[in-house]
């Protein structure tokens, strides 16, 4: 499949393979098993799949929604427009029956029928008594509830042209062992299904059509990915507090711990995970490690961020490693916790008072969620700097299908200019804060070493030799130093993805699209849409801050430019102008920020919105705040 | 610019211990504190202890927050690894270090505004984490490095030097220690060497958080009448209820003291701890009792020093996380990255 | 005068009320009276006086500097050399000789000897045995050490032709009543006169010559003005945590409050001044005195605004007001807390993760503290929102001869939209965030008015009507409002100051000097002394964010721009061409960090460095990263 | 999503209290908690001791920080203002608003996860100030909102539904608050109404920081065996060691109890506390005897519920503060600006 991997793929017939559906129901019952199901099932019959869990900040009881796109392109994006909506939970009824396009189904519980207000015209419902199917075969509310879900299922399987086969493997691979539990899963599938069967003319005119897509494939969600990367870079430190949407990455790392890092003999733990009281102590921890030269982490959200700020600056004056992933979420303030944004863009960049200016990984999807987990290792001890992982919800908690997850064993971390006892033990004497190599990065050793490895850290200031001082010019030596240094980690970061319209190394198009992290995928899709509409756009899609060369030539090479981001105040936009010196009146901002993962409609509709208008890039122009255009 | 007060001993000062250092070598650089300042005595005291406990300087970790106080890392085991972090966050700096190198020597310094006020929080947590470390509460009820203000020690009624009064209850360490589980609970006096010096040692023979509150008076900011941080004061009042006293290899130090009716407390390294049980049953290891006493001693306006509690058996930070017996530092790469085929079977479950 | 004030008034024969001196004492050892002492005499003798005051963050024994520049002209910037040293401290003496210019003149206590290696031929070295001096007279350790600062306070007087009367007013009025010290003090400064008109051929070339400059000023930190401020505009709840140089503006209003708050029946106070336990607390504590409707503020440095991140967030989208003063320090972490820098500029525009942005009123000296502290509750309460003032170590804690405050009784305090018990009785419903009136600002009200006025106070999504939110509509619709309402704010924006070189009105010179905050004194004598080389250069100095027009009208009419500020990453010409879009590439950054207060000469120099250099302007040279040239 | 358990009591529940307002008047918008929460039953106890006070909706703040229970504001007394600030920190924000308004009733709910975990250092200083607010932190030893994680209050080896055991010592909210020396110090249970509401109400009374700890099950994450938070073990272990029975201008609640052996407390409205003394010579009044008390209960597995402390004559902070007795923010700005002629005055010690 092409996205995320090569170019996209060959397009089928409308419908087949082709359609997104939307199920609705109600936080806490249980749904997530049968979503599961639907997701895995489309999987395993090689077709490239998607799925958005837009759940409540709650536990019980309100409307929650999970939408599945199936795209044989390989189309990974939030589609916007329903074909199926599979209508639940009563209390969404009317807005969920709004959401399906003209011409679209609406499968619903019977059970409790729809209010005629409700009736379209220009739809077809599918009614299904699932509840009261459920109640007559299965004894006990917990058993009803959970298994209607799954009946559900079994009416998709029959209007989707699902491969049953592959559903019942599933089951058994969840309930093997509990042969009453798969059984009375078995029957529900079987009611919905045969219900189906008998009742509606199956498949439905979009359905499925096995392919051989997703054979190299994973279904994976980022924070799982992140959590994998951490275990193979080697942490052994995680200090955390928990938040949503970053809670997960730590479950799934002390979960995949429990395995990987249990001491066979011993069967103590090679890692240390420690809820801390609070993200600012969690981060303290992670410094206190990286001191004594552990590889450690922490995850976050925003306020987690927010709330480091003090700390980040001490690591990142006192040259100390952190890992820090922020799992973004809407803001400001709490904000929408459960919905995805892209917001602390500029605030990692520059986190802490006074001058700083901090490296950041961006990944689009699960799969470099792993890989840059593990390069944030490198970089934050080749370095001796906090490094953020920055991720959002969207990326951090939804299921993925990315290329499969490589290892190669040959690799070594990257533990940076540590001194070792032996190199402590040949030299005249050490000097915390000398530039030895002219690349800003000095030389550290970590606490117990060798006596002549001994230095004081602080945040206060300091010279090169480690000393604390108050002089101007020992002052400036070293912040300048700090400033080269990060300035120099360009050369070891991801260079931006490049998709040329024309192909790799064809000429520029007319049209940038600019964008980062999760963005990608609907970024993507619209070049190809714009494509098959005779607009060539060429996409770069940024990987990680400070930029490279790269980021500017593609900036200059191209006239009409447009950078596609999730937060209001167009954050990518502002730091490529500032840290590039290319106009901010050049880069028209494409934003969306409501809290849902993008769309390709959005985009397109932006890009041509604007296409159609003239551009405005002469510097008189410029009104006294920044000009926006939002998707 | 004062010199640290060098500790008052008998013999040379050049005398060299177990490893073949001597004093000098346990000092750090040169104190820019006020001449008198309680913390100086402090770090004199410390310098005595790790000498006379034969540390290895470059395995001792010291770390502090921001104050006066946090600056006297500095100032003592120059060639050990210093850490002055920020105010009032130094026990989650500890945390993270000691779960990553657990056999480091920690010796934690604070002051009352960086421990009681801005960092609260993260000492009552560090306390129930019970973290293998030395704390040292350098307390003088105010904060000294912004010049005079109240801290959460001031006593109700105290006159700052500006003149203002305060009218909030201090919060007494001691208890909060005691109420919050803490594992070892001492008080002393910066200008009493002779009690501190083998509490401090005590404290880093402890398996876990020992918690050491030193009344160190501010000479600039808190040295007067009406304080009950000032030297007079202090001298005054002092209840020396509890001295401990540690047998250790070496003679000199216990000479400095009669035995008297004595109750041994084994530490978890095979030395011990003996107390002078001043009142009758008093029992360092009953926690009720303990926390009873202080409140009885300071209702009668004493401040009970000592040793007060000691539970040597409680599980650690480190025990209860359930790590390896190795430094997390020291586990070789290879044991810590499961490799391609472990991979394999992981994404299995992902397909 | 003319600084901070009119245009730069009628200069002196050179060496006449135009000269710096610099006084090195140890710290602790009471030199400050002394210091003050002489500003005084030199102010009242109505002369344009200026001091800078650099002390260690430590309380007793380190070394510490008082440096005094007297300007006929009214140029109150540091000025970079020194004319005579007053060498006090045996511990700096190499390094205090080595700063006085050629043909400069160096007073020191002959008690202890300069090393023979000090000598320098091209400085004339006036010996004065002060401590003995002071030991034959005096007892006591205190009397002995305080009163040596007064005799070379008296020494200084003889070779500067200081008004004795004005000295011995003075004194009358520190020690009136204390009779015993008021003599000794005399005497000292006597012993300092009597022994300098004996020995040296007293006044020296550069010397005091009464003026007529002072008359409508004051002598005045800004710390004190901005307290001042404080008090007038109403402020009845202040919540801080001790830090420096935040500390003394605390400790002026409450010894302001002592009197001016005082109910004159109950002696009780009328403003309540709470030392929190940290500045999470003390911005929370704003944040909730605030909410229900007092004035309140803070202040704190950059480390309390990293703390203070996430309650900014929560004050910006919950519509909160919140007066926060910044007084800067040289960071990062701890960095030179005794050392000024503007290195915050950025963070508290954009300071909490999500999207925010925060209005930012930059006074430049002591007299405009106060207007700003005024102006920053006006603005606070009419948009609802967090106002940062943002000083510095160098305006809050040095004193500065600045035009005497003015206050006029018929200020009202601008208490934005809050409705009464009656605006709410007269309503349907009241429903918190509305745009009534188009202007995004929303009415509040303040809990206990009025059954109807009740509403939910919330950081999470929030709809127009105050209800919690999910939805993306209803969150944009509350965003966007807030952007527009910050935006709004510059219709109510002090504007820049505006400095033709051609004088009000004329035409734009080529070179245009943009700047904020304190360095406005080193950049107006810069524009003096270049105009004096026949180089004309006009000056904008920024005093709010968000800019408004003006800012980008001068921009846009000079060629040749230089933005000077005090901190590494030019962060002023960040901002500048994030918000208007005007390209950095033509803002030639002059940037001044190692935590001294700016002096012209950095400024001159570094203009015309780049002048005799090539403009670089076009975008195809912009580098991969910020480009930046130092002072 | 469910409804707020309605109070039971006897009278048609229409019934309005002094000022003509129903029950239903002091509700809020509908619970999002999941159906069986404790804090639903801790809010209906709310609702009912607001209205049983004749509390004016609008002169009420409710305030929290973040989480499940931090969410209960919205569910009661509707018309009262709300602030659901961020987490930990409702602390701060409730010491500002008081400062400035202190005559409006203050209820401050949060978490254990909100006041014991990131929140401890506010909570300890909030009592240290004896702010006048009623705060009820409901405690039910996990994270609720975060789904499931242990906070500081839960005990050493409960079982997470992870799976997960819990090694670290709990923090104990009442014995923190006793010996940070609140001047009100109560507990109780959410299924409990009988006993919550008249510590509520007399929580309200009080003139200070009256903290009311209150276990407060977690159906969804910790309701099961081996949580000595779930509803059974509470339900077993309840030792209603004390009761407080509040005399009020109305009849109808005091009738819920027959009196027994009691001994008055007043408060400082005039209304007056009893305690059944279950154990003899307790003694509400002397703090170390409570302490005492509570920790010998809980070492036989108790949980004393019930008023446990209150000094009803200390300071609270506008006390300390020495603030005029006006509310500051009716202080009318003429008489917070000196006026331009003291600025003269003022201005001629800077010339
Ligand atoms: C975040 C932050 N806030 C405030 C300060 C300013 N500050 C430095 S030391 C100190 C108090 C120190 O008091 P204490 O811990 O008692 O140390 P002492 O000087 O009394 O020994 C404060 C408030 C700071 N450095 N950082
Ligand atoms: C700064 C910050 N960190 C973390 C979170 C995530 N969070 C929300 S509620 C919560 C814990 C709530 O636990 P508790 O106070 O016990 O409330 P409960 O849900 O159990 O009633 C956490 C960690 C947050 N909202 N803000
Ligand atoms: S100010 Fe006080 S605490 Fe600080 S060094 Fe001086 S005496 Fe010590
Ligand atoms: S998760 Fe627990 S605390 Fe939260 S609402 Fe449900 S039952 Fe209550
Ligand atoms: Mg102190
Ligand atoms: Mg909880």
């Amino acid at each position: 499949m092409s996205n995320p991997g090569a170019a996209p793929g060959g397009g089928k017939a409308a419908g087949v393979n082709d359609f997104a559906l939307k199920i609705a129901t109600a936080n806490g019952t249980g749904s997530a098993s049968a979503n599961g199901l639907l997701m895995k099932t489309i999987f395993r019959m090689g077709i490239p799949v998607s799925g958005k869990n837009l759940f409540p900040s709650n536990i019980q009881g309100l409307p929650t929604w999970y939408e599945i796109r199936v795209s044989g392109e390989g189309h990974t994006a939030r589609r916007a427009e329903f074909d199926l909506m599979v209508a639940m939970n009563p209390a969404t009824y009317a807005q969920d029956v709004r959401e399906v396009r003209p011409g679209g189904w609406v499968l619903h519980d019977s059970t409790w029928p729809l209010p005629d207000e409700l009736q379209r015209d220009d739809v077809t419902f599918l009614e299904v008594p699932l509840a009261r199917l459920c109640n007559e075969r299965f004894d006990g509310a917990r058993a009803r509830i959970l298994l209607k879900n799954i009946a559900y299922s079994g009416v998709l399987a029959a209007l989707l042209d699902m491969d049953l086969e592959v559903v019942d493997a599933l089951l058994e691979e969840t309930y093997g062992r509990k042969k009453a539990l798969l059984d009375s899963n078995f029957e529900a599938v079987r009611i919905g299904y045969d219900y189906a069967k008998e009742h509606f003319d199956c498949p439905l005119p979009f359905r499925l059509e096995p392919m051989d897509e997703t054979g190299d494939h994973i279904l994976m969600d980022g924070n799982t990915a992140a959590a994998l990367g951490c275990v193979y870079a080697g942490a052994t430190v995680a200090a955390w507090y928990p938040i949503t949407p970053s809670t997960s990455l730590i479950d799934a790392f002390s979960g995949f711990c429990g395995e990987l890092r249990k001491d066979p003999e011993s069967g103590k733990s090679r890692v240390a995970v420690i809820q801390a009281e609070d993200e600012l102590a969690a981060i303290g921890m992670v410094i206190g490690a990286s001191w004594v030269g552990a590889r450690s982490f922490t995850a976050t959200s925003g306020p987690g961020i927010s709330l480091m700020s003090e700390f980040i600056g001490l690591a990142y004056y006192a040259e100390i490693p952190a890992v820090i992933f922020d799992i973004q979420r809407t803001g400001p303030s709490t904000g929408m916790p459960t919905r995805t944004q892209q917001g602390d863009v500029m605030m990692v960049a520059y986190a802490s008072h006074g001058d700083t200016r901090h490296i950041a990984l961006f990944p689009a999807h699960p799969g470099e969620c792993f890989d840059m987990a593990v390069a944030a290792f490198d970089l934050a001890e080749r370095y001796q700097t906090p490094v953020f992982v920055v991720s959002d919800l969207d990326i951090g908690m939804n299921d993925w299908v990315v290329p499969e997850i490589r290892w190669d064993d040959a690799y070594q971390p990257d533990r940076g200019k540590v001194l070792s006892a032996g190199e402590l033990e040949g030299m005249e004497k050490f000097y915390r804060y000398l530039d030895a190599d002219g690349d800003g990065v000095a030389a550290r050793t970590v606490p117990g070493t060798h006596p002549k490895g001994a230095f004081f850290t602080r945040g206060s200031g300091h010279d090169r030799f480690g000393r604390y001082t108050e002089d101007s010019d020992a002052y400036q030596d070293v912040v300048d130093r700090l400033d080269r240094k990060v300035g120099g980690s360009v050369e070891r970061l991801p260079k931006p993805e490049v998709r040329m319209a024309g192909g790799t190394g064809a000429n520029p198009a007319a049209i940038g699209l600019v964008t980062l992290g999760g963005c990608r995928a609907a970024v993507l899709e619209t070049q190809a849409r714009l494509g098959e509409r005779g607009l060539a756009a060429d996409v770069m899609r940024i990987k990680a801050f400070p930029f490279g060369p790269e980021v500017v030539e593609f900036l200059l090479a191209h006239d009409r430019l447009f950078v596609v981001e999730q937060n209001r105040d167009a954050q990518l936009r502002s730091l490529l102008a500032l840290e590039t010196e290319f106009p901010l009146a050049r880069m028209t901002p494409v934003l969306s920020y409501g809290g849902m993962p993008l769309s390709a409609k959005e985009v397109i509709e932006a890009v041509e919105r604007t296409m159609t208008a003239k551009p405005a890039t002469s510097i008189e122009e410029a009104a006294p705040r920044r000009r926006r255009k939002r998707a | 610019m004062t010199h640290i007060t060098k500790p008052r001993v008998r013999h040379p000062s050049l005398a060299t211990n177990a490893i073949g250092l001597t004093r000098r070598d346990y000092e750090g650089s040169m104190s820019t504190l006020c001449a008198g300042c309680g913390h100086d005595s402090i770090t004199a005291a410390i310098i005595q202890a790790a000498w006379g406990m034969d540390l290895e300087p470059h395995r001792v970790a010291k770390l502090s927050g921001i104050g006066c106080s946090s600056k006297t890392p500095t100032y003592f085991i120059g060639q050990a690894h210093g850490f002055n972090s920020v105010h009032g966050r130094m026990p989650s700096i500890a945390t993270g270090a000691q779960a990553a190198h657990p056999d480091l020597t920690y010796i934690g310094v604070s002051g009352d505004g960086d421990s009681l006020a801005i960092g609260l929080g993260q000492l009552c947590h560090v306390i129930r984490r019970n973290v293998d470390m030395l704390y040292i509460l350098e307390n003088n009820g105010v904060y000294g490095l912004t010049k005079g203000q109240f801290s959460a020690s001031a006593d109700i009624g105290t006159k700052a030097k500006r003149g203002q009064v305060n009218h909030q209850p201090p919060i007494d360490p001691v208890l909060l220690a005691l109420g919050l589980g803490a594992t070892f609970v001492a008080r002393s006096f910066s200008g009493d060497k002779a009690q501190l010096v083998p509490i401090l040692e005590a404290g880093i023979r402890h398996q876990g958080f020992a918690f050491v509150d030193v009344v160190s008076p501010c000479v600039a900011f808190n040295d007067h009448e009406g304080s009950t941080k000032s030297y007079k004061y202090t001298r005054d009042h002092l209840a020396a209820a509890v001295e401990a006293d540690l047998v250790l290899p070496m003679a000199e130090i216990t000479t400095a003291y009669e035995p008297g009716s004595a109750r041994e407390v084994k530490l978890p390294d095979g030395s011990s701890v003996r107390f002078r049980k001043v009142p009758d049953h008093y029992d360092p290891e009953d926690r009720d009792k303990v926390y009873a006493y202080v409140r009885a001693r300071q209702a009668e306006g004493e401040i009970p020093t000592g040793l007060l509690y000691v539970d040597a058996d409680a599980p650690h930070h480190v025990d209860t996380l359930g790590t390896v017996d190795r430094n997390l530092v020291d586990v070789p790469f290879a044991e810590l990255c499961p490799g391609s085929e472990r991979l394999e079977e992981v994404l299995a479950g992902f397909r």
